[in-house]
């Protein structure tokens, strides 16, 4: 270990803020919460940024044990932090977009209750998540997990009150669990076998047993059971457009820039598993393909702002996961960054949207807010581009590289490229559709009257603290591409360094690639143009002409209106078996019939004998001296008898 | 010595006793009436013999002759019982005072006291604890509110001046290593440099000769401490309801419970019957006489005291008692449990 | 001889008083004869010797709880006990039950133990041997009694005390 | 010499008076002196015990017995003066309140 850089302190700084803020916040007026929340997540992020800056002189990985937690016989899982190029990628992302998010907030949050316990719970979640992504073995991973899981969970239910809220969280936290239990049974497979949860240990182990097969394919089918769960693939993603019930952003920060990722982090963290098991890898790939095209189409038919977000970042996450499955797995955590980046200012901008129009996130609602909030309308451009991929903006480049892994790899098939690109497609349309239903065209809702009381009604522009953030993103989905997927790709070789592109790059012939890989990418810009073009058609130009081609096909769009029916599906299939199952089996018959029963008459027969006995307790002192005296003759009399023996 | 003479010396020492102190309870009351009287600038009694030295016979024989009223609706027993109790306990407890050291007279060796015992103090205490029940019966059996409430009062100033005196006691006690009072006295004899006596009152105890004042004070029903017979609230208190003979015996009961009182602390603090440490030797050496004049001294003071100082009101009575013996009597008693530890 | 005469008389005193206590109905009589039985208990504490416990019989018992009683007894104008028939438990099976024992425990004694005789002064505990074992080997639970006595006057003090309310209520009227 | 048994059977019988008392009296304080009663026939044997088998820690018995009672003695009292000032009666058969 050349230095020791206390990386315990990333994690912990947040911990501190959100315990502050937690248990004291509530004394505090609504500045210094604000002031305690951003010192301490901005500190976190200085510190990575630190890191980031001494990275030269680091030997990575660089791990750093903080103490002791569990030794049993040769197991040991410790508090250890493990600083890679992967790590620092996800740190900078993490705490650079988050506390960009926590700026935002202070301007989307002013006006509600609860202040600083929103920023407690944003603080508690930075906490897990850097937790998450520093762990140094899967069991210190897990916590963070679960953490943010957690943190999700109370975040989406923070206007608890409200009943949708309080049950999206629920479902987000049961959902979870799904994925949850699979991601915990990988973690017993791994102790069984490899005898460890150090990704070290664990990797070395993988690496030298190449030979057990089904064994490899097992733990990453239920890592990648875990992944589903928390970054929402089929068939574990419905909790993610019911997620939207929390503040915008939460919205922004953990179900699209962070947390929702966190498998794709996982996966790719795990590679060295998945690299070993094809069918594994293919497994991803095909869950991630069909994620990005079904979420697509779902998404092109939403209405509210926010679901259609939702949609949009289930089917990127897609993207990431048909790169993984590939063993893409750069490009993966490459189009994961622009994401964070470009998402997060879409679910901002939205917020500065829905902020602006008082509450309303029907879009049927909305139009022709371009002039009234400039910035927001710009910034929101800039993110729209991005995210359709258009060059040079930052989602062009990484989903370009995605789509070409997709079809050079070795894992990679021509299908999962075509998919892809009609994904992009449909990307690129719904996208527009929101783009030119928000802010083209007459303004089709009511004057907003949300915040007649504050004095300054009608459509406004959001406050400073919000723009800002806006504008840094706005700018970082611009550039934030330009790095290359290549020169990201050689960052991360040493983390990512995966047996397969170390095989095929001497062999490529660089001549060729970047002929077709010319080819590749006009195709996805030229797909990304369609679907500007239609949207620009149907939603610009002809407005009605939507009414008219949903009327035509009636039966696929309400389908996919009500989301292909998956919810009701579930409901049917898992939901409704369950409560009946425990309503009528568990509580009424073993509950009910045979463990209160049991109880009830044990107690209604104990009161008959006390009903009885009580009699004695006449409340005298002397009749108690009287029973006392008697026992005390019997015991004479016994001792006599026996002779005191 | 045979069971017989010891039995024959003993009843001899008794009948003097009882006389002597009897005679000295008699002109304890007058000289009490003579000292008040002076203070008083009035003359006390002077009419029945020479400075009114009969006055205690006269009275004596007025009690004796006067009617003995039986109030109605009285506790009779106890009524009857109660003045014959304080009597009995007030004398009973100068059996094992000591008067003077051991003498040898017609060929007897035997200690000027009645019997010499190893736990001499305790039975002192003891019987003088057993005392407040004459009082306390008389309160309850007059069945008069003045008597309940004078008996109500004397039992719980005596119980709670019982524990002052007693922790006063106990740095003499420490200091003697004994309860014999006779060894008590013996351990106080000698000088300090020559001159100062070796009394416990100059050995450092002076806090304890204080708070023994005050609580035998309390507990003889003495002013400033005489609330069971306060005459300007509870009419007499006590033994409001009882007159002739009766009535004597309380009176007397009192005063001998002073002159026992007197003889505790001259016995205790004053070195009892040893002499001042200088003169002649036969003026050193003249036991009873010695022990007379610290207890007249003693009893002087009592007199003094009660033409003196005003009473005290019950509170005060109490949160003294409690609030400040009580913690004075303990600080005492730890310092010289210290000094001595520290000497020895 | 003499012993046993002394014996005989002041246990004699013992039971007489003891019974007497029970049968008086006020309760001031009773107390005057449980103080009469603890006389003679001192009496007996010194034909075996205890002269010391003797006189802290006298002192303890008869000078100062026994006072308590009578005090309370004058305090709260304690009368003539009522004869309620608040347990007819105590008087048939108690009062026999407890007769049974004495008696077996008595016949049982007389049998088994009345070989051994104590002489006079059996075992003279002189106040400074006394003193010695309290101080030493019995130091520890010196000190806890000490501690409960402490806590025994506070919750005396406490219990005894009118509760605040009804003393403001006084001072008000 | 007396017998030891004496000594034993005299402590038997106040102790028994004592429980007959706590059975028989309706007046608290009546019961209350049972009780001291009971304490003191406990003492004769604690003593009796100590002649018997030479050792005085019989007698230091007797006084932790003794102090115990003193403080039960207090407490108890004052328990007596607060029930009285409550139920404003003295008998037990009339304080009974903890039944059914």
């Amino acid at each position: 270990m050349t230095s020791n850089l206390h990386l315990w302190l990333i994690p912990i700084l947040p911990l501190i803020g959100a315990s502050i803020n937690g248990l004291l916040g509530k004394r505090f007026t609504r500045q210094v919460v604000s002031a305690i929340a951003l010192s301490f997540c901005g500190a976190a992020f200085a510190m990575a940024v630190w890191i980031s800056a001494q990275l030269s002189s680091l030997t990575l990985p660089h791990v750093e044990t903080l103490a002791q937690w569990i030794r049993v016989s040769d197991f040991r899982a410790d508090f250890a932090f493990n600083l890679d190029q992967l790590s620092l990628v996800m740190l900078l992302v993490v705490t650079g977009v988050g506390f960009l998010i926590h700026i935002y907030s202070i301007g989307y949050m002013w006006e509600e209750g609860g202040f600083y316990r929103f920023f407690a719970y944003l603080n508690l979640f930075m906490f897990f998540m850097l937790t998450l992504v520093l762990a140094a073995n899967y069991l210190l991973m897990f916590i963070g997990w679960e953490g943010v899981g957690l943190a999700s969970y109370l975040l989406i239910g923070f206007w608890f009150t409200k009943d949708s809220a309080a049950s999206a969280g629920k479902k987000a936290f049961i959902v979870n669990r799904v994925g949850d239990f699979g991601f915990l049974i990988a973690l017993f497979l791994m102790i069984k076998n490899f005898g460890s949860l150090d990704f070290s240990k664990v990797f070395a182990s993988v690496a030298s047993m190449p030979g057990n097969q089904d064994l490899l394919t097992s733990i990453g089918l239920l890592l990648m059971v875990g992944a589903a769960g928390k970054s929402a693939q089929i068939p574990l993603y419905v909790w993610l457009p019911d997620a939207m019930e929390g503040p915008t952003p939460v919205s922004a920060l953990i179900h699209a820039a962070t947390m929702v990722t966190a498998g794709v982090y996982m996966v790719s963290r795990s590679h060295v598993i998945f690299e070993h098991s094809t069918t594994a890898l293919t497994v991803v790939a095909i869950i991630g393909t069909l994620t990005a095209l079904f979420a697509a189409t779902i998404g092109v038919c939403q209405t509210d702002i926010k679901k259609v977000l939702a949609y949009s970042t289930i089917s990127q996450l897609g993207y990431m996961f048909m790169a993984c499955g590939v063993a893409a797995f750069s490009a993966g955590i490459f189009h994961l960054m622009t994401h964070a980046f470009f998402k997060g200012l879409l679910f901002l901008a939205a917020g500065s949207v829905i902020h602006a129009v008082g509450g309303e996130q029907d879009m049927r609602r909305m139009g022709g807010l371009r002039n009234k909030i400039p910035v927001t309308f710009w910034t929101m451009t800039a993110a729209t581009f991005a995210i359709a991929g258009f060059p040079p903006f930052a989602g062009f480049f990484s989903k370009d590289t995605i789509l070409f892994k997709a079809a050079n790899s070795p894992y990679g098939s021509w299908a999962y490229w075509a998919i892809g690109v009609f994904t992009a497609f449909l990307t690129s349309f719904y996208m527009f559709r929101l783009w030119f239903l928000t802010f083209f065209g007459q303004y089709r809702g009511e004057e907003p009257h949300g915040h007649g009381e504050h004095g300054h009604g009608g459509i406004h522009e959001s406050p400073k603290v919000m723009l800002i953030p806006l504008v840094i993103l706005a700018f970082l989905s611009i550039v934030g591409g330009w790095i290359g997927s290549e020169r990201f790709d050689r960052f991360l070789a040493p983390t990512l360094h995966s047996s397969v592109t170390a095989v095929e790059a001497p062999s490529g012939e660089s001549e060729g690639r970047a002929a077709s890989e010319l080819v590749f990418t006009s195709i996805s810009v030229a797909a990304a143009l369609c679907g500007f073009l239609l949207a620009w058609q149907l939603y610009h130009r002809r407005p009605e002409l939507p009414q008219r081609i949903a009327h035509s096909v009636q039966g696929i769009y309400t389908t996919v209106l009500n989301k292909y029916y998956v919810d009701e599906l579930y409901a049917a299939i898992f939901v409704k078996p369950l409560i009946d199952g425990s309503t009528k089996l568990l509580w009424h018959g073993i509950d009910r019939d045979i463990i209160d029963a049991t109880l009830d008459s044990s107690a209604e027969s104990a009161e008959h004998v006390s009903d009885t006995v009580r009699h004695m307790q006449s409340g005298n002192i002397r009749s108690y001296a009287g029973w006392i005296s008697v026992g005390a003759a019997a015991l004479v009399v016994y001792m006599v008898w026996t002779g005191g023996r | 010595m045979t069971i017989q003479t010891f039995i024959l010396v003993s009843i001899i020492k008794i009948v003097i006793c009882i006389g002597v102190l009897l005679t000295a309870v008699a002109y304890t009351v007058w000289l009490e009436r003579k000292v008040v009287g002076h203070i008083q600038n009035r003359w006390g009694p002077t009419r029945v013999g020479p400075f009114g030295l009969l006055q205690p016979l006269a009275d004596g024989l007025k009690f004796i002759f006067k009617e003995d009223l039986l109030p109605p609706h009285v506790s009779k027993p106890l009524y009857i019982a109660a003045p014959m109790l304080a009597l009995i306990f007030a004398l009973t407890s100068i059996s094992v005072i000591p008067l003077g050291d051991w003498v040898s007279i017609a060929g007897i060796h035997t200690p000027l006291q009645i019997t010499d015992v190893n736990i001499g103090l305790l039975i002192v205490l003891g019987v003088t604890s057993l005392g407040v029940y004459g009082v306390a019966l008389a309160g309850w059996s007059s069945n008069s509110k003045y008597s309940l409430l004078g008996g109500l009062r004397a039992s719980a100033q005596m119980i709670s001046y019982e524990i002052a005196l007693g922790l006063s006691l106990v740095g003499v006690l420490v200091l003697a290593g004994s309860f014999s009072l006779h060894d008590i006295v013996e351990a106080q004899g000698g000088t300090f440099w020559g001159f100062v006596p070796r009394w416990n009152i100059f050995q450092g105890q002076f806090v304890a000769f204080f708070i023994y004042l005050m609580a035998a004070y309390a507990e003889t029903n003495r002013v400033p401490f005489d609330l069971p017979e306060a005459e300007t609230e509870l009419v007499a208190g006590y033994h409001t309801e009882y007159s002739a003979m009766k009535f004597a015996m309380f009176f007397m009961a009192e005063y001998a419970n002073m002159i026992t009182v007197a003889c505790l602390a001259t016995i205790l603090f004053l070195g009892g019957w040893k002499g001042l440490p200088y003169g002649p030797a036969w003026l050193q050496n003249l036991p009873v006489i010695w022990f007379v004049l610290k207890v007249f001294c003693f009893l002087f003071l009592y007199i003094w005291v009660r033409g003196t100082l005003p009473r005290f009101r019950y509170d005060q009575l109490m949160s003294f008692g409690w609030k400040f013996l009580l913690p004075l009597a303990i600080a005492n008693l730890v310092i010289t449990a210290l000094v001595v530890a520290v000497r020895a | 001889m003499f012993h046993l005469i002394i014996f005989s008389v002041f246990g004699l005193i013992c039971i007489v008083g003891a019974v007497n206590l029970l049968v008086q109905r006020h309760p001031i009589n009773s107390a005057l004869s449980l103080v009469v039985v603890m006389g003679s208990l001192a009496v007996e504490y010194l034909l075996l010797g205890a002269e010391f416990v003797a006189a802290v019989q006298i002192i303890v018992y008869a000078g100062a709880v026994m006072v308590l009683f009578v005090f309370v007894i004058m305090l709260l104008n304690a009368g003539v006990e009522e004869r309620t028939q608040g347990s007819r438990v105590a008087l048939w099976f108690g009062v026999p039950g407890i007769l049974v024992g004495g008696l077996l425990v008595s016949w049982v004694m007389l049998e088994q133990a009345g070989i051994q005789a104590v002489p006079v002064g059996a075992l003279p505990g002189p106040p400074k041997t006394l003193a010695w074992l309290l101080f030493h080997e019995y130091l520890l639970p010196f000190e806890i009694t000490s501690i409960l006595v402490l806590i025994a006057i506070m919750g005396a003090v406490v219990l005894a005390s009118r509760p605040e309310s009804v003393q403001r209520s006084k001072k008000e009227a | 010499m007396v017998p030891l048994s004496y000594y034993l059977v005299l402590s038997g019988i106040l102790f028994a008076c004592g429980v007959t008392g706590f059975l028989i009296k309706r007046n608290i304080i009546s019961i209350f002196m049972s009780i001291e009663l009971m304490l003191n026939g406990v003492n004769l044997s604690f003593v009796a015990f100590a002649a018997q088998w030479k050792a005085l820690s019989g007698q230091v018995f007797v006084f932790f017995v003794m102090v115990v009672a003193a403080a039960e003695a207090a407490v108890g009292l004052a328990i007596i003066i607060a029930v009285y000032r409550t139920r404003e009666t003295l008998n037990v058969d009339q304080v009974n309140l903890l039944k059914l």
